[in-house]
């Protein structure tokens, strides 16, 4: 695999799909995200789809481009901020009393986009988490290069 | 937040965890200092809330502000603080201990982000009153020990890490089908909640299936004996610290305390599960102590050592007396406090010696004359030598099993007792 | 309820093929067979949450098994355990079962929960907390807290993993390691 | 009732793979299986007969919703699930690369 660096990845034919599908993917996933207090899905399910929009990136170029949009070191990062933006909200509700409040006190119109309180942020934040995390997983994964068997 | 602190036992080591991985790679000696801070503010916090809880009672918290049966609810009693007293402190000095210790791994910013996870888990274990909850923290605490036991990506590591996974996620498996039983015959998840439910519909049978599942679930994290065999390959293998912590606190907290609370707090404590507890019991204090008679590396005798002496807080438990559940905890913070000191000695002499195997190591007063009289101090204590404090709680253990009418047990324990002196007897010349 | 059986029935059958069957891919994909099954479960059951979340995390996990097997090579491991273990084992399961069967009995009839505690989550979750997914206004607001263990858990197995693939772990006198790996 | 005893057969049928198979790849698959029993047994616990799902409709009152609570529970166990799953997948291949097979009876070098 790493002899022939011009040609990573797949074929011809599963790099223009990709081409083709891979931003609307990542459309999805942020949909899903943003409408998770209102339909279902959320934060863990965009997360993944957002993930599975990069390593789809990963699996039909090979991985030098995708690590070029997402380094390790970068996913790395947005899951640490992921989830300091989480316990963030968490601490956040001592300002009224409580581990956890939902301290929006006018919850908003239902149905809409901006209600909820805090749920829409607490979605995002996981999904940065999920999305960077499980993207780091897998590349380190697919960075390992296996020798069996060595030094038995 | 002054009246009750008990989100912070979860939110401290957790904040310090996400920003060591956060910076720890970028700002040198971030990690080292942040997490001493952190486990240093956890320790005074504990010493804080025994005099909060001696104070005012129980305290309850409720998280996000919603009643009990509705949301999830933290729990501050004596038991919870006697164990976060005693989780905190041994944390404390195994932090101090790796600033130099973990020099000797690569990534030491991982080592204490996972450090500090496992003692989120474990401090989230302890305070909550919520099944479920007690589940998810528990998982964080043994995901990350797994990560932990394998930190030295060498052959024995690895493999001891996959044993130890494997029985982890069985445990976990049958915690978590309990609870979806518990669930729903009960339709609430809160702890006290539950128990006044199954008060008030009766004896039926569903209970013991529940209690065999939760006895099989956390008998294997505390590593009795028909589910012991990972505890020897697995505790040896991690890194000197975290074999303290491991062996020290971790098999207590999600073992002992998480079943005790269960059977107590909630599904209540039949005559038939009294006898089997002890009957294990007894069967992990014989079959530990032969086994590490036979041992010549010193880590993996220290490991069979505790399941020994698991089998003794195991006992006492089953007996179920006061002064026996007094003992048995008594028990248990000698026996977090001496055998996390001999594993870190063990590192110690391995760091200076090369060596793990008690054989070669002879005359170590004098080599080591510091780590030689610790060592020796926690092995006459151990094994229960009359002014130091494993003898009174191992003759607290034995009274209680007199007095309850255990002849037979008390004199095996008395006997295992004397087996320990003479095995740690070994180390110590 | 008569799909459901049937559902479950292939679910069965799946996992049977995957734990039996030699070929190490073909018993990944059954398994991940098993996963699909599993997310058509959820919708026949009105958990549209979850069908969502089972699908997306199914195909990762295969994924993921896909990349650990499929260039490895890997020879077939011929022969069995001991007929003790396999004796054992299919003993213990059949008392598992059987003391299951006799407790199963206690638990409230399929179809009618006792819905103590989900009663107020019914009526008051949106007057309470302003989302109209109710699955969500539980996770996120009522039991939030299981949701920062939950993240929490993920964030120890991403750090966890990237601890165990490290090239060396230990630094040996002889070998020369770079700062921080 | 027969419907939960079936949940707990594929419960066993991945108790039995973690227990007898030698090759960790079959190991790691049975605890996917019994994840999945536990995680459906959740689910059969919430139903309600023709209930609908918990999600509200503008200017519609429904009735009759199924149990919220085992599907939050068990979104929380999925994600546990994947977690443990990748760790366990990380560790099988390092142990591959060290030992050079899958075969759980030829890796020790821990003696019992």
């Amino acid at each position: 695999m790493n002899n022939k660096p011009k040609k990573a990845g797949m074929t011809l034919i599963v790099k223009t799909i990709t081409r083709l599908t891979v931003g609307l993917i990542l459309l999805f996933g942020i949909y899903i995200v943003l409408h998770g207090h209102i339909t279902p899905g959320g934060g863990f399910a965009g997360g993944v789809i957002i993930a599975l929009s990069f390593i789809h990136l990963m699996l039909a170029f090979g991985k030098d481009l995708a690590l070029k949009k997402l380094s390790e070191a970068q996913a790395s990062f947005f899951e640490s901020l992921g989830a300091i933006m989480f316990l963030t909200i968490a601490i956040l509700g001592f300002v009224g009393g409580y581990f956890f409040l939902n301290f929006f006190l006018d919850k908003g119109e239902p149905f809409k986009l901006f209600s909820a309180g805090i749920i829409p942020l607490c979605n995002v934040a996981i999904c940065f988490k999920v999305g960077a995390g499980l993207f780091a997983i897998f590349a380190a994964l697919v960075f390992l290069k296996i020798g069996s068997g060595e030094e038995r | 937040m002054i009246h009750n602190p008990s989100p912070l036992f979860v939110a401290i080591p957790l904040g310090a965890a996400f920003l060591v991985s956060l910076l720890g790679k970028r700002v040198k000696n971030f990690s080292d200092s942040l997490s001493n801070i952190a486990t240093f503010s956890l320790l005074l916090l504990s010493l804080f809330s025994i005099s909060l809880v001696s104070k005012h009672g129980m305290l309850v918290y409720k998280v996000g502000g919603w009643v009990p049966p509705i949301g999830i609810c933290m729990v501050l009693d004596g038991l919870t603080s006697f164990m976060l007293v005693t989780v905190n402190s041994i944390a404390f000095l195994v932090t101090i201990y790796s600033i130099s210790y973990m020099e000797r791994y690569t990534a030491k910013w991982k080592f204490y982000t996972l450090f500090l996870l496992m003692l989120a888990g474990m401090n989230g274990v302890i305070v909550t009153g919520d099944m479920f909850n007690l589940f998810v923290f528990l998982e964080i605490a043994a995901i990350s020990s797994y990560a932990l036991v394998a930190f030295g990506t060498e052959h024995e590591e690895l493999e001891a890490s996959f044993k130890y996974m494997v029985m982890g996620l069985l445990a976990s498996s049958f915690i978590l089908l309990g609870i979806a039983l518990l669930y729903s015959f009960t339709s609430t998840l809160n702890m006290a909640d539950m128990s006044r439910f199954l008060v008030k519909t009766g004896a039926i049978q569903i209970v013991p299936f529940v209690t065999v599942l939760f006895l099989m679930g956390f008998g294997l994290k505390a590593a009795l004996v028909p589910f012991h065999w990972w505890l020897p390959d697995a505790h040896p293998s991690a890194p000197a610290p975290v074999s303290a912590m491991l062996s020290g606190v971790l098999i207590k907290v999600l073992g002992i305390y998480a079943l005790m609370r269960v059977l107590f707090n909630v599904l209540g404590i039949s005559p038939p599960a009294s006898t089997l507890l002890m009957i294990l019991g007894i069967i992990s204090m014989v079959l530990g102590g032969f086994l590490a008679i036979g041992q010549e590396d010193i880590k993996r005798m220290l490991a069979y050592s505790s399941i020994s002496q698991i089998g003794y807080i195991f006992l006492a438990i089953g007996i179920g007396t006061p002064l026996a559940i007094l003992g048995g905890l008594f028990h248990l913070i000698n026996h977090a406090v001496f055998k996390s000191l001999l594993f870190l000695n063990s590192g110690a002499i391995e760091y200076a010696t090369g060596t793990r195997n008690l054989r070669k190591m002879g005359g170590l007063g004098l080599r080591m004359p510091v780590t030689g009289y610790s060592s020796l101090t926690g092995s006459l204590s151990i094994s229960g030598v009359p002014p130091l404090s494993g003898f009174w709680s191992k003759l607290i253990i034995i009274i209680a099993a007199i007095q309850a009418g255990h002849f037979i047990l008390a004199s095996v324990a008395v006997l295992i007792s004397i087996l320990t002196l003479a095995y740690y007897l070994k180390l110590s010349v | 309820m008569f799909e459901l059986y049937i559902l479950l029935l292939l679910m069965i059958m799946g996992a049977i093929v995957a734990v039996e069957i030699k070929d190490l891919l073909s018993s990944v994909i059954a398994v991940g067979a098993v996963g699909l099954v599993l997310s058509v479960v959820f919708l026949v059951l009105k958990a549209p949450d979850l069908a969502i979340t089972q699908l997306v995390v199914e195909l990762l996990c295969l994924i993921i098994l896909i990349q650990a097997t499929i260039k490895r090579g890997v020879p077939r491991i011929i022969g069995r355990q001991s007929f003790l273990t396999i004796f054992m084992t299919l003993t213990f399961i059949g008392l598992f079962l059987a003391f299951a069967y006799s407790s199963l009995r206690d638990l409230p009839q399929f179809g009618h929960p006792i819905m103590r505690v989900a009663n107020y989550y019914l009526e008051q979750g949106l007057n309470k907390t302003g989302a109209t997914n109710l699955v969500a206004s539980v996770i996120l607001d009522f039991r939030a807290y299981d949701t920062l263990g939950e993240a929490t858990v993920l964030f120890t197995a991403v750090i966890g993993v990237l601890a165990v693939l490290r090239r060396i772990g230990r630094k040996k006198p002889g070998r020369a390691v770079r700062k921080d790996e | 009732m027969i419907i939960y005893f079936m949940c707990l057969i594929l419960f066993c049928v991945g108790l039995y793979a973690i227990l007898v198979k030698r090759n960790l790849i079959k190991i790691i698959i049975g605890i996917i299986i019994t994840e999945y029993a536990v995680n459906l047994f959740f689910i059969l616990v919430a139903y309600r007969s023709k209930g609908r799902a918990p999600i509200l409709i503008p200017d519609q009152i429904v009735k009759n919703m199924v149990d919220p609570l085992p599907q939050a529970l068990v979104l929380t166990a999925i994600v546990i699930g994947l977690a443990v799953t990748a760790l366990m997948v990380a560790i099988a291949v390092r142990v591959y690369e060290k030992y050079g097979t899958f075969d759980i009876t030829k890796i020790k070098r821990q003696k019992g």
